[in-house]
Parts: C-alpha cells; sequence; structure tokens
C-alpha cells in the first residue's frame, strides 16, 4: 500500500538514501535493520515527512503523493515515533498528545480540558502508561516519555479513516522489556487496520515482531527477507557487509593497556543518579560504559567531565583526588569529551575549524595575551592533515563539514589540549559507516598513544568491539563489569541480562 | 501557578523526583517571597495591611498588571516588547483627545475606550509583522516603535497636556465598587480575561508551544506566525488599555504619561517567575510579580526609606527575589 | 551557517551593509545641504559621537555574549559624578577611581547574573538602580562644577590636537584596543564561542562564568569611560548627566548590525552604528525636519536599518 | 527619568489640528530657505515638545521670530544632554554661527559647552534656568548675552505660605520634591524649609521625590495616606504636574478641596484647580515670554541695539518674575494668559527683572 520508488536523499553532498525502493503492505510488519548511518532514520523522516526526498518519489495504493510537514502525512494515516523525542517539556503531556489538534477540543474558541484529558488518558491507558495526562512532561521519567510518543503515534487510529502506517525509529532501545511486551501487544492489536515499519538495533526484536525485513547498508537496500527464514548472524552480515567478525572493530589493533592507572573512582556517587561506582582505568585502555537510559550511567560520565559533580566517594586523576566541579576543571586535568550533541557541546558551528580546535586550549597559540592566527592556522592544518578531516579550509564554518569531519575537529580540539583521557559520549552517532570506521581507527591509534578512553556506545557491538573493559550498570548501581580482551569478548546477551 | 498536580512523584527514581519538588517549589517562590514581603513591611508599619492600604496598593498596582499581562504574553514566546510607553502615551492622548476634553471640541463618551484599544492593538499588530515579516527581532523592532509611538503622541497633542473633562472616564478611577475603584475592577477582568486567554484558548497554548521549542512547534504545523503577530497585538490592545487607565486615574492625557513604566512592568513579570526565555511561567505569575513590585515601592514610602536610597534598595531586592525563585538546575545558561 | 560559494557574495554585502547605509545618509545629507559636508562640521560629529561610541563598545562585548547591560547610563552619570568630586582633590587620580568605581558596577552586575543566575537583563537594571541611589548619595543629589582650577586636568579629554579634538583620538583608541582585544585576545575569542555556542563553550572547558562577568566589568569600565568624557567636556559631574543615553547605545549596538542574540558582530560595526544614529538626528536637524516628526523618524530609521543590516542567516531563530 | 519639566498650557482648539498637521510638514523635508541670508537664524533649545510648558515657551519664540521676520528653528534635548548639545553644535555649523540661541538646559553642566560652542562660533546666547554657579555672561563678552532664571526660593516659600495659611497655620504637610539634582528643585526645597521655619507649629511630616512626575506623585500620595492618614492637612508640591497627581490621589480618596495643595509652572490644570479651590496656589513663569524675550535680549544685542559689555551686570544674570496664581486672580490670569497668547512688547528688555541671581 505505501511504496517509495528511486528514493535518494543526500545532506550537503553527503548521500544518505540511494535509490531505495521499499513497500510495505497491508496489515503488515516490516522491519528496518541496518548500522547507523545506513539511513534508517532520513528513509523513515521522509516517510513521515519531516524531510523532503532529494529525488525519487512515494506512492500510496500505486498514486504518487508528497508530505510536506508531518501533518500532512499524518492526514494520510502515516505517523512516526521520533527517536530524538519530539516532545515539549514544558507542556503537560495530554497536550503534547494532541499538539496541532487543538481545533478538535475547542467549544466556541475554548479548550475543554476534560474532553481533552479524557481522550489523552484513552490514549496512555493503550499503551499502558497510567499518569495524569495534565502532567508537565518534563516531570516524566525518559522511558515514560517514550510512551507517550508512542501514544502520540498511534493515536492516528481513531483520526484518520482507513488504513495506516506507524513508523516506529528505535521505540524499544530505551524500554523495559515489560514496556516493550506492551508495545508489541498493542502493534499485534492495531495489526487489522495499520501495517507498521519497525527500526532497531535489536535485532532479535526485529526478528521476533516482523513478517519481512530490509537491510539498509550506506544508503541502499542490499536486502530483502522474510523474517521467518532469517537469524541475527545472518542480518548482520548483511548490514556489516562482513560476518560479525572482530576486524569489523579493529580488534587486532586493540593493543593491550599499560599498567598504570589514570583514573580512578573509589565509592563514586551522585545522589539519586548512582552510587558506589568503583573502576581503575589504564594508560590505553578503553572503558565501556553500558545500561539504559536511567541506568545512571549518562550522569556517571557527565560526573567525570564536570557537569555533575560527585557528591559521594572518590575520584582520582593520576593518583590525586580531585573534585571537578565544572568542565573547566576536568579539562585542568587532561580530561576531554567528545559529546553526543555534536552540533550544540562539541562544536561552535559559527567559528572556523581552526577556531573551534583552539577553542579548549588557546594557550597553544597565544603570544603573552595575543593570538597568533599564524600559529593557529598552521595548528588546524596541521590536524586536518593528520585527521584527514574533509573541508575546504581551516576558516570555513564549522557548520558546514559532514558529521564524521565535525567528530574529527571535535577530537583534533582535545587533542590540541593534550588530554589524556577522552570521555567519547556515543561518539559514532549519525555517522556513515565510513566515518564510524575511522572514528573507530582513530581510538585505536590514541590507544596506542597512551591515551585513555571512557565511552558510551550506541550500540552493544560497538561497546564490546571497542573496549578492553566493560562496566554495565543498572539502576544507578553497577552490575557486572567484563574484560572484553580480543578473541574472549563477552556477547551482547551477557551484558543485557545485567542491563534490564 | 504553573504547576501541574501529577500523582506523588514517587513513581520517579530518586534524582528525577527531589529535581520534581525543587521545581514545583520554586514555582511558588514569588508567591512566598510576596508573603514575606508584606509581613516585613508590616513590622515596620502596622498600618501596612489595613484594608484601606491594600486598597491603594491594589489601586497602584491596577495599571501596571494591565501592562505586565500583555508583557507576559511576549515573553512567553521568548521575544520582547519595549514599545509600551509608545502604545500607552498613544492609547492615553487618544483618550484625552476624543472624550470630553479642554483642548478640542470632541466628546465620544466611553467610546474613547475601544478606539484606543484599537489603536493600541494595530500598533501592536505593526510590532508582529515588522517582527515576523522581516525576521527582525523583535527587541528592535519594538525599540524603534517606542520612539515612534511617543513622536505620534506628542503630534497628536501638538505638545502639552490635555485635561479629561469626561465623567464616565474620570469615574473609572474616582467611583468605587464594594470599596475597589473601578480601575481595579477593570484590571481583574483583564486579569482573567488573559487568564482565559492562556489557558483556554489554542492561541494561548501555542504562546507556550512556540516559547518551549519552535521548531517542534513548526513540526507540529503550529502556524508560528500567525500566532506572534496575534500575540503582539494583543499585548498593544493591552498597552491601549492602560492607557485609557492611566488618563482616567491622573485626568489627563499626556505623551509622557508612559515614562519609566516599561521596565517596572518587564521585572514584574521576571520577578513573578516568567522565564525571558519563554515557555515558562504565566498571567498568575505576572499579577505575583506586579504585586511584589508595587507593593516594594508602597512599602518604602510606608517606612519612610531615604529617597536617595529607594532605587537602589529596591535593585538589591529585585535581584534577591529573582535568584530564590529562579531555577539554576533547569536553567543552566541564563542569557 | 554561510554556505561556501553560493550566499558568500550576500553574505560579503551583508557585511558592509551598515557602512553602505551610512555613506548612503552622508552622502544624502552633503548634497541636500551644503553646510553638512564640511570637514569642520564632520569632525563635530565624530566629536559628538565619540561618547555614546564608547558606551556602545562596552556594551557590544556584553551584547555578543548574548546579554545586555541596561546600567551603563547609571554608571556613566556616576563617574562624571566622582570625576567632579575628585578631580580639584586628587587631580589626575581621580580618574582611575572613576574607572574602578565602573567596575565594580559591572562586578555588581556580574555576579548578580552569574553566581545568582538572574538574568542580565534584570541583574543591570537593578544595577543600574544602586549605581543610581550611590549617585545622588555622593553628590548630595546636585550637580557638582569643576572649578578654574581642576579644569586644566580635563584637557587631555575636553582640548584638541592640531585642531582634532581630543575626544575624537581618544575615541579612536578606543576603537583601535576594543578591535584588538576581539579579534586577538582570549577575551574577545571566547565572548564569540559563548555568544554563538555558549553549551559547546561550557564542554570545552571555557570558564563561561568568568568570561561573563569579565564581559560586564568591561562595560562598566567603558561607561565609566564615557562618563569621563561627559564630565570633562561639561566641566561637571551629575547623577543625571547620562540620561537617556542608554538606549541610543543599544540602538547603536544593533544598527551596527551587532546580533542581540549574540555571537554575530563586534566593535568596528558598533562604530558604524554610532554614527549612523548620530548622522540621522544631528541630519535631522540640518535638513530642520518638522521637530513634531523628528522622533517617529527616527524610530522609522531605526527599524530600517536593522532590517538592512542583520544577517538573518546567522540567526536561526529570530526571536 | 525625567528632568525639571514645567508644564503650563494654552492649548486651544486649533491646536489639535496644528499637531495632526505636523507629519505632513515632516514629509516636506529641506529647511524654508525663503528668508533673509543675512538675518540670523533664531534657535530655541528645550527640552521636548511633549510638555505644554516648552510648547508654550516654544509659541512665544515662533511668534517673536514672525515679528522680526527670521527662520525659526527649534531644538529639542529629549532629556539627553550629549543630543542637546550636538544639536546646538550642529545648527551653528550649519549657520555659520549667524544665529541667535535661546537654551534651556537640559542640566546645568551643559551650560558651559553649549556657551563656549556659541562664542568660539560667534553667536549670540542667552542661558535659562540651569548654569553652573560660576559661569558668568560677563566672562563671554559680547557674545553670551544673559542668563535667565527665576528665584526658586522666593517662590517655593510664598507656595509654602500660602498653604500653610489654608491649612490654618497648623498641622502637619507632605512635600514632593522634583528630581533631586536639578537646581530650581533645590532651592524650591530650600524655600519651604525657610517658610517652615518661620512657622514651627506646622510640620513637615515627609519629603519624597516624584521625579517632577504626576505618576510618580500619584502612587506616593497614596501611600503617605496610609502613613499618615489625617494627620496630612496640605501638600506641597515644586511642580505643578507633581501637584495634580497628588490632587488626584486625593480625589480617589475624597479629599480632593479637603486637602489643600500648592504647585509651581502655573499650567492650566493647576489653575483650574486654584479656581476650584483644590489648590491654594501655583505660581507662572509665562514661558511665553521665556520663549520670546530669551530670543529678542540676543536678536537685539546681535543686530547692535544695546551692547552687551556696556549693560549692567543686572542685566546680564537675572531672576525674573513669576506670577504667583491665587484664589484671587486665578480668572484675569487665567483670562491673560490661558484663554490667549499674551500680547508683549518684544523691545521691554528688561521689564520683568526681579533682582541679581543668589550666587549660592
Amino acid at each position: 500500500m505505501l511504496q517509495t520508488i528511486q528514493l535518494s536523499k543526500s545532506f550537503g553532498g553527503l548521500p544518505a538514501l540511494r535509490d531505495v525502493d521499499i513497500e510495505i503492505r497491508p496489515h503488515e510488519v516490516v522491519g528496518l535493520v541496518g548500522e547507523n548511518g545506513a539511513g534508517k532514520s532520513t528513509l523513515m523522516k521522509i516517510l513521515a515527512g519531516v524531510q523532503q526526498p532529494t529525488s525519487g518519489s512515494l506512492r500510496r495504493d500505486g498514486v504518487p503523493f508528497v508530505v510536506h510537514n508531518p501533518r500532512e502525512a499524518a492526514a494520510l494515516g502515516i505517523g512516526m515515533v521520533f527517536q530524538e523525542q519530539s516532545l515539549l517539556p514544558n507542556i503537560s503531556v495530554a497536550e503534547n498528545l494532541f499538539l496541532g489538534r487543538e481545533a478538535e477540543f475547542t467549544r466556541f474558541g475554548l479548550m475543554n480540558w476534560r474532553r481533552l484529558h479524557a481522550a489523552a488518558r484513552r490514549e496512555l491507558q493503550r499503551v499502558g502508561l497510567d499518569i495524569d495526562p495534565g502532567r508537565r512532561t518534563a516531570e516524566l521519567s525518559f522511558a515514560a516519555r517514550q510512551m507517550v510518543e508512542l501514544a502520540k503515534a498511534l493515536s492516528l487510529e481513531e483520526r484518520v479513516r482507513g488504513e495506516l502506517v506507524i513508523l516506529l525509529d528505535e521505540p524499544t532501545s530505551v524500554l523495559e522489556r515489560a514496556e516493550i511486551e506492551r508495545l508489541f501487544a498493542r502493534v499485534q492489536d492495531l495489526r487489522n487496520r495499520a501495517s507498521f515499519v519497525f527500526v532497531s538495533h535489536r535485532l532479535d526484536e526485529v526478528l521476533a515482531l516482523s513478517d519481512r525485513v530490509y537491510v539498509l547498508k550506506d544508503g541502499s537496500v542490499v536486502a530483502t527477507l522474510p523474517a521467518a527464514e532469517a537469524n541475527v548472524t545472518q542480518l548482520h552480515r548483511l548490514m556489516v557487509g562482513r560476518a560479525l567478525n572482530a576486524e569489523y572493530y579493529m580488534e587486532s589493533d586493540q593493543a593491550p593497556y599499560a599498567p598504570e592507572v589514570v583514573l580512578q573512582a573509589r565509592g563514586l556517587g551522585v545522589v539519586g543518579a548512582y552510587r558506589d561506582v568503583n573502576f581503575e582505568l589504564h594508560r590505553g585502555e578503553v572503558l565501556a560504559i553500558a545500561g539504559v537510559i536511567g541506568s545512571g550511567r549518562e550522569e556517571l560520565v557527565r560526573s567525570i567531565f564536570g557537569f555533575l559533580p560527585h557528591t559521594e566517594g572518590e575520584l582520582r586523576v593520576n593518583g590525586l583526588a580531585v573534585r571537578l566541579a565544572t568542565p573547566a576543571d576536568a579539562v585542568a586535568q587532561g580530561i576531554g569529551y567528545v559529546p553526543r550533541e555534536r552540533r550544540t557541546e562539541g562544536l561552535v558551528t559559527l567559528l572556523s575549524v581552526a577556531q573551534n580546535i583552539t577553542l579548549a586550549n588557546l594557550d597553544s597559540v597565544l603570544h603573552g595575551v595575543r593570538i597568533d592566527y599564524g600559529q593557529e592556522r598552521t595548528l588546524a592544518e596541521d590536524w586536518v592533515k593528520r585527521l584527514h578531516i574533509r573541508t575546504a579550509g581551516v576558516d570555513m564554518p564549522c557548520g558546514s563539514l559532514s558529521g564524521g569531519n565535525q567528530q574529527k575537529v571535535v577530537l583534533a580540539k582535545w587533542l590540541t589540549a593534550r588530554s589524556r583521557i577522552l570521555i567519547l559520549d556515543h561518539p559514532t552517532r549519525g555517522l556513515d559507516v565510513g566515518a564510524k570506521e575511522e572514528v573507530y581507527r582513530l581510538v585505536r591509534a590514541l590507544c596506542r598513544d597512551g591515551l585513555s578512553v571512557v565511552m558510551t556506545a550506541d550500540t552493544l557491538e560497538e561497546t564490546i568491539g571497542l573496549a578492553h573493559t566493560i562496566l554495565v550498570m543498572r539502576d544507578g548501581n553497577v552490575t557486572a563489569v567484563f574484560d572484553a580482551v580480543p578473541g574472549a569478548k563477552p556477547v551482547q546477551l551477557d551484558l543485557i541480562e545485567h542491563m534490564v | 501557578m504553573s504547576v501541574s498536580s501529577g500523582p506523588s512523584p514517587l513513581a520517579l527514581p530518586g534524582r528525577e523526583r527531589r529535581a520534581l519538588y525543587r521545581a514545583r517549589l520554586r514555582a511558588w517562590a514569588p508567591l512566598l517571597v510576596l508573603i514575606g514581603l508584606c509581613l516585613l513591611i508590616d513590622i515596620g508599619n502596622p498600618r501596612f495591611l489595613t484594608i484601606a492600604n491594600l486598597v491603594r496598593v491594589a489601586t497602584a498596582a491596577a495599571i501596571p498588571l494591565v501592562l505586565a499581562l500583555g508583557t507576559t504574553f511576549v515573553i512567553l514566546l521568548g521575544s520582547i516588547d519595549l514599545s509600551l510607553e509608545g502604545v500607552l502615551a498613544v492609547g492615553s492622548v487618544l483618550t484625552s483627545l476624543l472624550a470630553a476634553n479642554d483642548a478640542n471640541s470632541l466628546s465620544f463618551g466611553l467610546a474613547v475606550v475601544p478606539v484606543a484599544v484599537l489603536a493600541g492593538a494595530l500598533i501592536g499588530a505593526l510590532n508582529g509583522a515588522l517582527h515576523v515579516g522581516f525576521r527582525i527581532p523583535s527587541f528592535m523592532v519594538t525599540l524603534g516603535i517606542w520612539f515612534a509611538g511617543v513622536g505620534l503622541a506628542t503630534v497628536l497633542l501638538g505638545g502639552g497636556t490635555v485635561r479629561v473633562l469626561e465623567p464616565l472616564v474620570r469615574d473609572v478611577a474616582l467611583t468605587r465598587v464594594l470599596d475597589l475603584p473601578v480601575l481595579v475592577w477593570i484590571a481583574l477582568a483583564v486579569l482573567l480575561l488573559a487568564w482565559v486567554i492562556q489557558e483556554y484558548t489554542p492561541l494561548g497554548r501555542y504562546m507556550y508551544v512556540i516559547g518551549g521549542g519552535e521548531d517542534i512547534a513548526a513540526l507540529s504545523g503550529i502556524p508560528i506566525n500567525r500566532t506572534k503577530v496575534a500575540v503582539f497585538t494583543l499585548a498593544g490592545a493591552f498597552y491601549g488599555l492602560g492607557g485609557v487607565m492611566a488618563a482616567a486615574q491622573l485626568g489627563v492625557g499626556n505623551a509622557m504619561i508612559g515614562d519609566g513604566r516599561l521596565f517596572p512592568s518587564v521585572t514584574a513579570v521576571v520577578v513573578g517567575g516568567t522565564s525571558l526565555i519563554g515557555g515558562e511561567g504565566g498571567v498568575l505569575n505576572s499579577l505575583v510579580g506586579v504585586m511584589i513590585v508595587t507593593v516594594l515601592a508602597n512599602g518604602l514610602v510606608l517606612l519612610g526609606v531615604s529617597p536617595y536610597l529607594q532605587q537602589a534598595i529596591q535593585g538589591l531586592m529585585i535581584i534577591a527575589a529573582v535568584a530564590v525563585s529562579i531555577d539554576r538546575v533547569r536553567s543552566a545558561i541564563v542569557k | 551557517m554561510r554556505v561556501p560559494f553560493a550566499g558568500f557574495s550576500a553574505a560579503r554585502l551583508r557585511e558592509f551593509a551598515p557602512a553602505l547605509v551610512l555613506a548612503a545618509l552622508v552622502v544624502l545629507l552633503a548634497v541636500s545641504t551644503p553646510g553638512f559636508g564640511t570637514p569642520e562640521t564632520l569632525l563635530v560629529v565624530l566629536a559628538d559621537t565619540a561618547t555614546l561610541f564608547v558606551l556602545g563598545v562596552g556594551l557590544t562585548f556584553v551584547i555578543l555574549i548574548g546579554g545586555i547591560d541596561l546600567s551603563i547610563q547609571a554608571v556613566a552619570s556616576l563617574s562624571s559624578v566622582v570625576v567632579a568630586m575628585l578631580v580639584p582633590r586628587l587631580g589626575y587620580a581621580a580618574f582611575p577611581a572613576a574607572l574602578g568605581a565602573g567596575l565594580l558596577c559591572g562586578l555588581f552586575s556580574g555576579i548578580a547574573h552569574v553566581k545568582l543566575h538572574v538574568p542580565s537583563f534584570i541583574a543591570t537594571l537593578a544595577a543600574s538602580g544602586v549605581a543610581g541611589g550611590i549617585a545622588l548619595l555622593v553628590s548630595g543629589a546636585r550637580a557638582v562644577t569643576i572649578g578654574e582650577a581642576g579644569r586644566a586636568y580635563l584637557q587631555w579629554v575636553a582640548g584638541s590636537v592640531l585642531g582634532i579634538p581630543a575626544i575624537i583620538l581618544l575615541g579612536a583608541m578606543v576603537l583601535v584596543a576594543g578591535m584588538l582585544v576581539q579579534r586577538y585576545t582570549p577575551f574577545g575569542r571566547y565572548g564569540l564561542a559563548i555568544g554563538a555556542g555558549e553549551a559547546a563553550a561550557l564542554a570545552s572547558g571555557v570558564r563561561v562564568d568568568r568570561h561573563k562577568m569579565a564581559a560586564l566589568a568591561v562595560s562598566g569600565v567603558l561607561a565609566s569611560l564615557a562618563g569621563i568624557f561627559l564630565a570633562a567636556r561639561m566641566a561637571s559631574g551629575s547623577p543625571m548627566l547620562a540620561n537617556q543615553l542608554m538606549l541610543p547605545a543599544v540602538a547603536a549596538v544593533l544598527v551596527g548590525g551587532t546580533a542581540i542574540t549574540g555571537g554575530v558582530g563586534g566593535v568596528g560595526r558598533t562604530l558604524i552604528g554610532a554614527l549612523i544614529v548620530s548622522v540621522v538626528r544631528i541630519g535631522m536637524t540640518f535638513l530642520g525636519v518638522n521637530i513634531f516628526a523628528q522622533q517617529i523618524l527616527f524610530g522609522a530609521v531605526l527599524i530600517v536599518a536593522v532590517a538592512l543590516t542583520i544577517d538573518r542567516s546567522k540567526i536561526p531563530i529570530v526571536k | 527619568m525625567a528632568r525639571y519639566n514645567p508644564a503650563m498650557t494654552a492649548l486651544r482648539r486649533r491646536s489639535f489640528m496644528i499637531g495632526s498637521g505636523g507629519l505632513a510638514l515632516a514629509a516636506t523635508l529641506g529647511r524654508n530657505t525663503g528668508l533673509a541670508a543675512d538675518k540670523p537664524v533664531l534657535v530655541n533649545s528645550i527640552r521636548s515638545l511633549t510638555n505644554p510648558y516648552h510648547a508654550t515657551w516654544n509659541k512665544g519664540g515662533a511668534a517673536f521670530a514672525k515679528s522680526v521676520g527670521c527662520e525659526y528653528v527649534t531644538l529639542v534635548t529629549e532629556g539627553n544632554s550629549e543630543k542637546g548639545i550636538a544639536d546646538i553644535r550642529a545648527i551653528l555649523a550649519r549657520t555659520n554661527g549667524n544665529m541667535v540661541l535661546n537654551v534651556d538646559p537640559n542640566d546645568s553642566p551643559d551650560a558651559r559647552p553649549i556657551v563656549e560652542a556659541c562664542v568660539k562660533a560667534g553667536a549670540h546666547v542667552v542661558t535659562q534656568w540651569n548654569k553652573p554657579a560660576d559661569l558668568h555672561p560677563w566672562d563671554f563678552n559680547p557674545y553670551y548675552v544673559a542668563h535667565i532664571s527665576f528665584d526658586g526660593v522666593r517662590y517655593g516659600e510664598e507656595t509654602a505660605n500660602h498653604l500653610i495659611q489654608a491649612i490654618g497655620g497648623k498641622g502637619g504637610i507632605v512635600a514632593l520634591g522634583g528630581i533631586l539634582s536639578n537646581t530650581p528643585a533645590i532651592e524650591r526645597k530650600a524655600g519651604l524649609e525657610k517658610a517652615l521655619a518661620a512657622h514651627p507649629d506646622v510640620k513637615l511630616l515627609d519629603f519624597q521625590v516624584a521625579e517632577w512626575l504626576n505618576t510618580k506623585a500619584h502612587d506616593i500620595v497614596a501611600a503617605w495616606i496610609t502613613r499618615f492618614g489625617s494627620d496630612i492637612k496640605g501638600v506641597w508640591a515644586a511642580n505643578d504636574d507633581m501637584g495634580t497627581g497628588a490632587l488626584e490621589a486625593l480625589r480617589a480618596e475624597g479629599l480632593a478641596g479637603k486637602v489643600p495643595v500648592t504647585g509651581i509652572d502655573g499650567i492650566k490644570l493647576a489653575v483650574d484647580a486654584v479656581k476650584a479651590g483644590e489648590f491654594a496656589a501655583t505660581v507662572s513663569w509665562d514661558p511665553f515670554w521665556q520663549g520670546a524675550m530669551g530670543l529678542s535680549i540676543p536678536y537685539h544685542a546681535r543686530i547692535g541695539a544695546f551692547d552687551p559689555t556696556k549693560e549692567p551686570k543686572l542685566h546680564r544674570e537675572f531672576y525674573g518674575t513669576g506670577i504667583l496664581v491665587t484664589k484671587e486672580n486665578a480668572d484675569a490670569f487665567a483670562k491673560e494668559h490661558i484663554e490667549s497668547d499674551p500680547n508683549l512688547d518684544f523691545n521691554d528688555l528688561w521689564g520683568r527683572i526681579s533682582g541679581p541671581i543668589r550666587q549660592s
């Protein structure tokens, strides 16, 4: 019923989708798998009207159609659960559920809150969420917000006549088992009048829920196969273009780390976030922290960079106990932070490549109090060469670079700041496969040069692939520690059972 | 205050629960400040908390409240409206020139009220149109309109002050209903209206939506530009009404009648707990904010504080009031 | 962000838009009123713009980090009072004292803004109340005249060098210093970074708080320098001396093309902006624009000028 | 933020029309050059036209200019000293100094640079109200022709005395002052204090500053009524704007006419209030005269009708004569000064000298 014909999309010359043809049949659950940057989210966004294709077309029951915004898409019965949430924190849950549809709940131009809340409560119950729809959305837990997103998309059901298409972009990544069960149940109920596109990193889930699976790689469909006949390893091979072998993460380059401890946590904790975390980060080691959102890993990482000063225990850098009250303190201790929010926290997009590279250590190009522009330029050009940063010049604004190159600029910034400990917060989010491999290569190289890395990754594969050591957290506690030396790496299920 | 009572937040993990309690308590801070202030002043001068004086405080707060309500809506969007004094001047001048007065023979009685309000609305609409149409920051547009508005008032007046003789208009300030001047009742009515607009109309909700995240608002198909223009128009209308009220209270129309009213108005809005970034706060916050600012001014006179010191003390008190009601956790970035 | 080649020329044009507007105004005036083009007149214009410009420079640093400083006129007045009262006693030592007072006011706003998280709009508004109160207090609430004896100390501002009013040269120094500071010092660089992306600056270990405080302090100092200019030209100080100078200063900064949201703009632009403001003002006098209409015209010109000069491509969402 | 800002209105039905015509006039840019080039340009520099006091001042200037057939220019400072001085410099440049200036400086410090600029350009100037005490016309011969002011102490005292009289010589009064740094505000307060010293039975309950603004005065008086209640027998205000603001606050409490008020400036509202028995007294400076004679004196000096350097100091720096308006003369005053433009003898240069300026 829904078809894409030769769909292509590129950002700033960088292709994200190439001639994608997919087809969604009535009452069908279509799985969509692929590496980050394979184009899954882009494809979903085009279907939902958030983005417009560069070329190619959409068809519904064979009829071409165009959607300029999610509203038009919704009118056609196409709804989406966004991966990065589309809820406003400062208004109530009910308002978010029916954002843009207030008209349906007004009498004589006035909002009828009772009706709105009743309707909202219905939608929430459908996804088994028992909260007051009048609550400020900001007051909800992340998982709860994800369920609200879901309810918002599913609420299409009574808005639109006829067949629905509901796009689920990573709906499960932050959900607990029970919630996932409920989600699956809802999907099954709705199948009689809706078809779904289901995107997830958890391949087992995809296989469990879907009828057919499309595999995307580097923006094109590389395979379509019935879920019944597929298995996880097979999917993975198709996704990464090679067997799930150690080499993807360059494990052969994973040198054993040196004995000396550069960062040490003893009974570290932040009241209400996480508690009693102990670890030792050695020179050249990659320490990965795994755990679902809300497990406390985000907070732990932010503590190590001074965003969220620890309230319990102690943190030692090179053996000396430190208190990191601000990021500046952390930087002074030789810690660098590669954030997941690259464009807001990683770079000042209006500033040039060179200016960003020296941002964390302006002293390196300072003569007295004077910035030496010549020196800044040479320094920047040197990094551009060494990290193969693709840019029209070091004075181009960083906003004009592709994600991968931006990420390299961020790394260059910390290398300029002579950081010895790098915190990689979802370092490959939104990068295409090529860029990812470069990041992996860089991580390996850095470790060889004696830097140490604390990492939280998008996927468990990545976590396992890159790490020397893996810290698994749940509800603010460390539930397991795995050694991940090449050859003897744990498998995803080992981690998951300690995560949820 | 804009706190939705949910089920006990105990369902949440500890960190979020604590943050939630903090946020909810903060939302009430301005009110606590106001109460504390009143008690403090009353200790200094027991006459403060007497009906008679509270009525006077209410009277003094009436016009600032109407103005602050207009400002609130604009600030909820995350924009700012500096044209207040200009619009107010035009409103008062029109009132004085069209109602029975000592400068010309015109006498339209209470019909001047809608005229002045409409004039204000038009200027407000101009603000909005220029802001949205040419994508000029509201700060700059309204700054220009501020100058232009005062200029226009001067032109209309040809210099000078016109005395309002229309009894119906004067009665707004002079007659009392249930011990409260009509002025106060008007302010309360406007407050109610503003509250209804904020809580019960899509327009009101869109203010929060746009203030909370213009990009997401756009994705959800919210008519952003139309909303913005509407809000500036509304603000203008409120200022126009403020002009009428000022003319009624002082019995004159005058291009300087708005002098020194803008910054107190913005201050009141912020002190009430409405964020300059937009999306947080509301008209009830502004009610509290206006009361804080008015009570402070009234109190300093009651306590007989030296004129030299008054503005300094007010400054310090304002900082204190804002400091306690600001959420240092959420507002990591303050501009 | 600017697209490499596509919008390049357009962007370049934007860079110069304010200058073009100014040039257009000057030419228009010079043509329509013979008296205007003469060097004497132009010197007068420059001399009379100096104070506004110096106020604007301080304000520019604050607006660049996305803040605003509403205390400058109170601070300038305070400093004029300090100068008027101390020059007879301390001679030249009075000027550093005045600058010190300005610095303190700036730090006061800074602490309220940074430590107490009070929006700069409110913090500086409050600071102006405090500064104004102090000015009233110390001056006994009256204008303080600097006697013949004291005036010798004012010549470095009020006098002239080779026929050029000294104040112009001082303004030029502030311009050069300002531009150097902005381009070549960490203070300038961090200011730009904070204005364009505070989160990123913070996450890069920039001491954002300190720089915000520093920006407000600089603004305070320059405001008091402006106060010194006023005191010197009028040979006296008064707690009201700088009244009504704040809004024109804000207008000057924004008309110059500095974005109220921060991150875009600079001291050079503020010079253009200040000149536009005063040329328009004086120009209306020259043209003999009806006095009743001048303010309306002024407001309109401000809006038009900004409409022509702001670079919207750098401001994603216009608030 | 308003500066000393007295107001007296002579608005008649016409003025609304005139005003709205202003825009049209504005459209016709380019100044009117129909007048003989050798004649000096007559310039009035005042705070703004938003207050009736200066509006009337402006009328006086225009009337005089018409009588001698010179180009007339009005400059306004908008309360901004820098702008005021800048505009004067600009007009000096435009006229190459062939002009006479009658200026009401925005603040006393402004007078010096203004005078110096005029002397440098060779333009004749008269200052009014505000100037530094040590700035004297005779130090700038011949161009700084004269400084005119009015004795704030004297009239402050006179209005205070009328108030005291009105309350029967005893009881409490409250006082509203103007912006503290303005000379008139200070002088008038001094006058008030003199009167109080002479009447020990009258107590000054409180003195507050309402910055010349009726709005501020209104709220302060409201608070006072709480603080002092019926102890307030009378309200003294340093100008009529504040006085009328106070009156409205009293009216709202039903006290108008019961608690007498005095102001200064003699604006129409105040005169009406005097007629109605709500004001005990006010004083008029006759801004029409100020606007006209402030030009006439330097004009005659420029055309050589008299030589300033030969005039006695009393003619160079003097107090003008104010007109005390009380119930007795209110109607007559209104007829002469408000219902019609006063017709002055522009050649009677020194007629209103009431005495030399106190060197305080």
